[in-house]
């Protein structure tokens, strides 16, 4: 009996396992309670550190392979021990602390990294009603845990007491905090458009839910994608400003200014060793997922993808795939992209960044919003081709006032 | 034609009294920063004394003589031929313009002829040492701007094919050893010229990847333009030379002026830069490395058979007692041997002049009121090589 | 378009990418202890001395323990003494004859300037040791290294060094 | 549910009697900071999640950072060294505090008629209700506010700018 309900929609197994369990846990109501609690949090905790040890190899690999190399073949099949044998190295590695720095603060940055890093992961949705945190504020509440991780960036910086890692500890502050604005801007589309703040209905509106629940499997695998936010114009711009202001937030290229280690040698990070630059290294690779994880939330249709209804099952709902196996291929795809624009561009200067954030980003998501309103009022037909030709004319008007400086393209004479 | 009056006037700089403004209220202090020899983007061991105002640079001294190793004093005790391997830890990226400049100088001073197929040997050995000197020079550049050495492994994975080309000929990758007074050690192994061939083939396709991966880049166009700027007055008087100087305008290559070897047998153009910033040295290096494949396949096309080396006594060499100078157009710049003999097989005086060295005295005046981290890539751009500043 | 020159850059190292999988000339790491033989017929590391007949090496170097080499090399890492025979009379051959190859450079200096063909430049490079000095102290055992080893390292220069010991032989032989 | 209430409220007292107490600047802003989290905790439990997250964003995210930005980059004032203000006059503090408490903050509390059941629980607390009344009813509360913050952010700017004379700029 169990079984055909547990077969009976796929894409819920692990939904139904956890309801089978508290039915059997009926008896006293604080165990079902811890019961969930425990679900939802030991997989976070579980799987996001899987996956950072997966990406260090992945970046490692990509990285090399870009660059013509190998990359690491040694550790392992394929090297695919190589993370665990950084791990264990980072575990013996010693933990210098310098004598003039202030303990207890250069104690508590690495802490203080992660704790922002894996709460704010509760509020994205893996798969259908399989979401840590349901919060009616699930936007709002990721922002506001987001910009905590601004502090203890600044705190490993100035308690090290080391000149460079003071030039990237302010360099953090300024980036990171410019940043956000263009991260909020580029949210306010979407979350106008959905009407609610809460991630599952934002996910669900990026679905046409009566295609899916029609027999005809082609229009239910389009009802899955079409309606994704990133094909609209304003939506696109909108992933494009969210994912380069990502970009800031984490500190990945072109924006990894505060740990620039041409210029000021580690940055942030120059005082530390062993396990805490570890964690260092983890919170930053935990908070990439879980910025990639509200990118593919808000833009990429979240859980949903080509999906089609088991033969067998009659419950217009049930899909073959699970969601989360959705949303964990396009989390990847977005850390795939962001090592290969790590094996691609150069940093940017500490004004450009500025003006960068101040003078385009900000201008170009404020006019998004307008976009999005217009479109939302407009026939699609009109909508669209509009929504794009206004975007690209202020794109290419912001580029260009912003790069008068720079003069013509310049052409070599030969003596 | 007069090189200085033809081109645009290029920006002249305020004056280098660049005072910390500690007005009433929000005076911030200088900040001292000693990018030291321990530092991850100097190029080797070498310590620039920045002192900052917040980002911006108020002062800057450069410090080196950390790889001093008495090259001079020690060639004065050592014979003619002896110090021709140190001559290749000068510039240990291009030991081969080092060896050439060397025994140039000597055979200067001692009059000795050089077989016609020693001198193509010698084009061609140096306009490799060009190819692969600006290639990873360029790679080095990117990699000080930021991006995660992409563009510095092309240009290695390039430069592999010129260095086993070099071991091939002479023995050994870097410190080639390779010219003696009156031509080459020994022949060019057989096989050689048709390998140097299809690499110099196959350049062109490395070097439009490159360009395409770096010249419009947004982000590098704006990091380099307008960054560094070198007034061609001020190049001229502080005696820049080499890729350095064309940037600034000034049309003075020393293949062009000097001739010396068989350069005016081969026709080649000399790119000029309009401004100096770190842009145009960057883009110079590229439009030589044009210049130098065509080179190499003039001279691959027209290399003679016959001798590669003159009659010389290896043991107890006496030069005449006299003074040469004998100069060369180092892919850094105008590199040149002073030697004064006194008719024993050890010379009296033996004297370098070395192009990063003297390329380096502008750094302050290029990095003034630039942000630190435009002050590491003026430092890229100027391509030194701490074996010849501190010789 | 603004973002022109950034999308060309992504181009060039997606193309890389997945060039490295498929074209030889891009990846061209070599994996050094397993496979690829990095030595080419002219490298040169370090010196060894040439004896002529396998049974007797040590008597039949060709080293006469002139010194010219001792002389001349620009690091001074050479060390020779000459040996004498029972009655105490110098003989033409080296007793002693260090290479100290910490120093050494492998510059090839002396085996230009030694006129009797006797020192010759090795390509065996996996010359580490476990003691810095005992190890890389090379005596004229270690040194010494016949004929044929040359004709297998640098064949064409081997060929040409013997037509000149011929030649001089024969010059030298009827006189 | 009132344990979590205790022990917010415990860790709230205890954040802030450390952030007046410690001699580091820099340690008593983090204990402000950990009080305001506790206040965040404590508006979650009153089901408000929009003031628990705009707490955060707001208190933690914005305002404690400024402070301690302010705080590491002027010097010496880092609270590290030896003057500090300890004068023995605390006892008198202490009794100044304890008869506010009992002349005015008791009666007030223990006369006051506070209604018996709390409210008809009938308004939800949904972001909604609150993005519509800050609509309709405070529309012009919104609008002075908005004026409010562009004013206070131009004279930011503007105090910030004339620290930097014209000819210092740099040159590009």
């Amino acid at each position: 009996m169990i079984l055909n309900t547990l077969l009976d929609n796929p894409d819920q197994i692990l939904v139904n396992l956890f309801h089978q369990g508290a039915a059997l846990l009926q008896a006293c109501p604080a165990l079902v309670i811890a019961l969930g609690i425990l679900l939802s949090t030991v997989p976070l905790v579980a799987i996001f550190p899987a996956c950072f040890a997966i990406t260090t190899w992945l970046e490692r690999k990509g990285l090399a392979r870009i660059q013509n190399r190998i990359g690491p073949n040694r550790a392992g099949w394929f090297g695919l021990l190589q993370p665990m044998a950084d791990g264990i190295k980072m575990l013996l590695k010693e933990d210098i602390v310098p004598q003039t720095s202030d303990r207890l603060a250069h104690f508590l940055a690495p802490v203080l990294l992660l704790i922002p890093a894996f709460t704010v992961l509760s509020v994205l949705p893996f798969s259908r009603n399989m979401i840590p945190a349901a919060a009616d504020t699930g936007v709002i509440l990721f922002f506001a845990l987001g910009s905590i991780s601004t502090l203890p960036v600044f705190m490993a910086g100035w308690s090290s007491h080391n000149k460079y890692s003071l030039l990237g500890g302010m360099r953090a502050i300024a980036q990171m905090v410019s940043y956000e604005i263009p991260l909020v801007l580029s949210t306010v589309t979407v979350v106008m458009l959905t009407g609610s703040l809460n991630t599952v209905k934002i996910v669900e509106f990026q679905q046409v839910t009566h295609w899916i629940e029609g027999s005809n499997p082609a229009l239910q695998i389009l009802g899955q994608v079409l309606k994704w936010n990133v094909f609209t114009p304003w939506g696109f711009t909108g992933f494009l400003i969210f994912f380069i202001s990502s970009l800031a937030e984490i500190n990945r290229c072109p924006f990894d200014l505060p740990e620039a280690d041409s210029e000021i040698v580690a940055g942030h990070l120059t005082e530390y060793s062993g396990f805490k630059y570890a964690l260092f290294f983890m919170g930053e690779y935990v908070s990439a997922f879980a910025i990639s994880g509200l990118a593919v939330t808000l833009f990429l249709g979240g859980w949903s993808g080509p999906n089609i209804r088991p033969w067998w099952s009659e419950d217009p709902r049930a899909l073959l795939i699970p969601g989360f196996v959705w949303f964990f291929l396009k989390m990847f795809a977005l850390i795939l992209i962001m090592i290969w624009i790590r094996g691609t561009l150069p940093r940017l200067r500490v004004d450009h960044l500025m003006a960068f954030a101040w003078k385009f980003l900000m201008p170009l998501a404020l006019i998004n919003i307008f976009i999005a309103g217009a479109y939302y009022y407009l026939p699609h037909w009109i909508g669209w081709p509009a929504g794009l030709i206004v975007i690209y004319a202020c794109y290419e008007g912001l580029g260009r006032i912003n790069r008068r400086h720079l003069g013509p393209k310049r052409i070599y004479r030969y003596a | 034609m007069n090189p200085a009056s033809t081109l645009p006037e290029s920006p002249v700089l305020p004056p280098r009294d660049y005072q910390v403004y500690s007005g009433d209220d929000l005076a911030t202090n200088v900040l001292e920063v000693a990018m030291g020899p321990q530092h991850p983007s100097t190029h080797g061991v070498f310590r620039m004394d920045v002192s900052l105002d917040g980002e911006t640079v108020v002062k800057l001294k450069p410090v080196f003589g950390y790889l001093h190793r008495n090259h001079e004093k020690i060639a004065e005790n050592v014979t003619y031929l002896s110090s021709m391997p140190y001559t290749d830890r000068l510039d240990y990226f291009c030991s081969m313009t080092n060896n050439w400049a060397y025994a140039m100088t000597v055979e200067k001073l001692t009059g000795i002829a050089v077989p016609e197929r020693a001198e193509y040997i010698r084009v061609i050995m140096a306009e490799l040492t060009r190819l692969q000197n600006h290639a990873s020079l360029v790679g080095f550049f990117v990699n000080d701007l930021g991006a995660s050495g992409t563009p510095l492994l092309y240009a290695m994975r390039e430069r592999e094919h010129i260095l086993d080309l070099f071991e091939w000929a002479s023995g050994a990758r870097m410190m080639c050893n390779y010219f003696r007074f009156g031509g080459c050690r020994n022949d060019l192994p057989p096989g050689w010229l048709q390998q140097c061939r299809k690499v110099v083939d196959a350049f062109p396709a490395f070097m439009d990847e490159f360009e395409k991966l770096l010249t419009e880049n947004e982000i590098i166009i704006s990091r380099t333009q307008k960054v560094g700027i070198l007034p061609r007055p001020l190049a001229i008087n502080a005696g820049i030379t080499g890729p350095m100087l064309r940037a600034s305008g000034v049309d003075y290559d020393i293949r062009k002026v000097d001739n010396y070897g068989i350069y005016n047998r081969f026709n080649f153009r000399v790119p000029l830069g309009e401004v100096g910033d770190c842009y145009d040295r960057f883009m110079l290096r590229l439009l030589e490395m044009h210049e130098s494949v065509s080179i190499l396949k003039q001279a691959l096309d027209s290399i003679p058979e016959g001798p590669v080396i003159g009659d010389v006594k290896a043991r107890n060499f006496r030069p005449k007692v006299g003074e040469a100078y004998g100069r060369i157009e180092a892919p850094k710049g105008e590199l040149g041997f002073f030697l004064v003999s006194d008719g024993s097989p050890k010379p009296y005086r033996y004297r370098v002049r070395p192009p990063s060295l003297i390329n380096l005295t502008v750094l302050e005046d290029m990095c003034l009121g630039h942000k630190i981290a435009d002050a590491v890539i003026i430092l890229g751009s100027v391509d030194i090589v701490l074996g010849e500043v501190d010789r | 378009m603004l973002g022109k020159g950034i999308i060309n850059g992504l181009t060039v190292t997606a193309w890389n990418f997945f060039g490295s999988y498929f074209s030889k000339s891009r990846l061209t790491t070599v994996q050094y202890p397993e496979g690829g033989n990095t030595v080419t017929a002219f490298s040169r590391n370090i010196p060894f001395l040439v004896f002529d007949d396998a049974n007797a090496p040590i008597d039949s170097l060709r080293c006469v323990a002139c010194k010219i080499c001792e002389k001349e090399c620009p690091p001074q890492c050479i060390y020779i003494v000459q040996d004498k025979d029972a009655n105490g009379k110098l003989i033409k051959s080296p007793k002693i004859f260090d290479i100290d190859i910490s120093v050494c450079m492998g510059c090839q200096i002396c085996v230009e300037v030694c006129p009797f063909e006797s020192i010759k430049m090795d390509s065996h490079f996996e010359l580490a040791g476990r003691d810095r000095f005992a190890d890389l102290l090379l005596h004229r055992e270690q040194l010494a290294k016949s004929n044929d080893y040359y004709h297998k390292i640098h064949p064409a220069e081997a060929r040409e060094v013997d037509d000149r010991l011929a030649a001089k032989q024969k010059k030298a032989g009827p006189a | 549910m009132n344990i979590a209430f205790y022990l917010l409220s415990a860790l709230a007292v205890t954040g802030a009697l450390l952030a007046i107490r410690l001699r580091n600047l820099v340690h008593a802003t983090l204990c402000l900071m950990f009080f305001f989290i506790s206040l965040a905790g404590m508006y979650v439990l009153l089901m408000a999640e929009f003031i628990a997250a705009v707490q955060i964003l707001v208190y933690v995210g914005a305002v404690g950072i400024l402070i301690l930005f302010a705080i590491m980059l002027t010097h010496h004032i880092t609270g590290a060294t030896r003057e500090r203000i300890s004068s023995r006059g605390w006892l008198w503090g202490l009794g100044a505090a304890l008869a506010v408490l009992f002349t005015v903050l008791l009666p007030v509390l223990l006369l006051s008629v506070l209604p018996a059941a709390p409210a008809t629980p009938d308004f939800s607390p949904s972001v909604r209700n609150i993005g519509l009344s800050l609509m309709d009813p405070y529309t012009i509360t919104l609008q002075v506010m908005g004026l409010l913050l562009t004013a206070a952010l131009i004279g930011a700017v503007a105090v910030a700018s004339t620290s930097v004379r014209p000819q210092d700029k740099p040159r590009t």
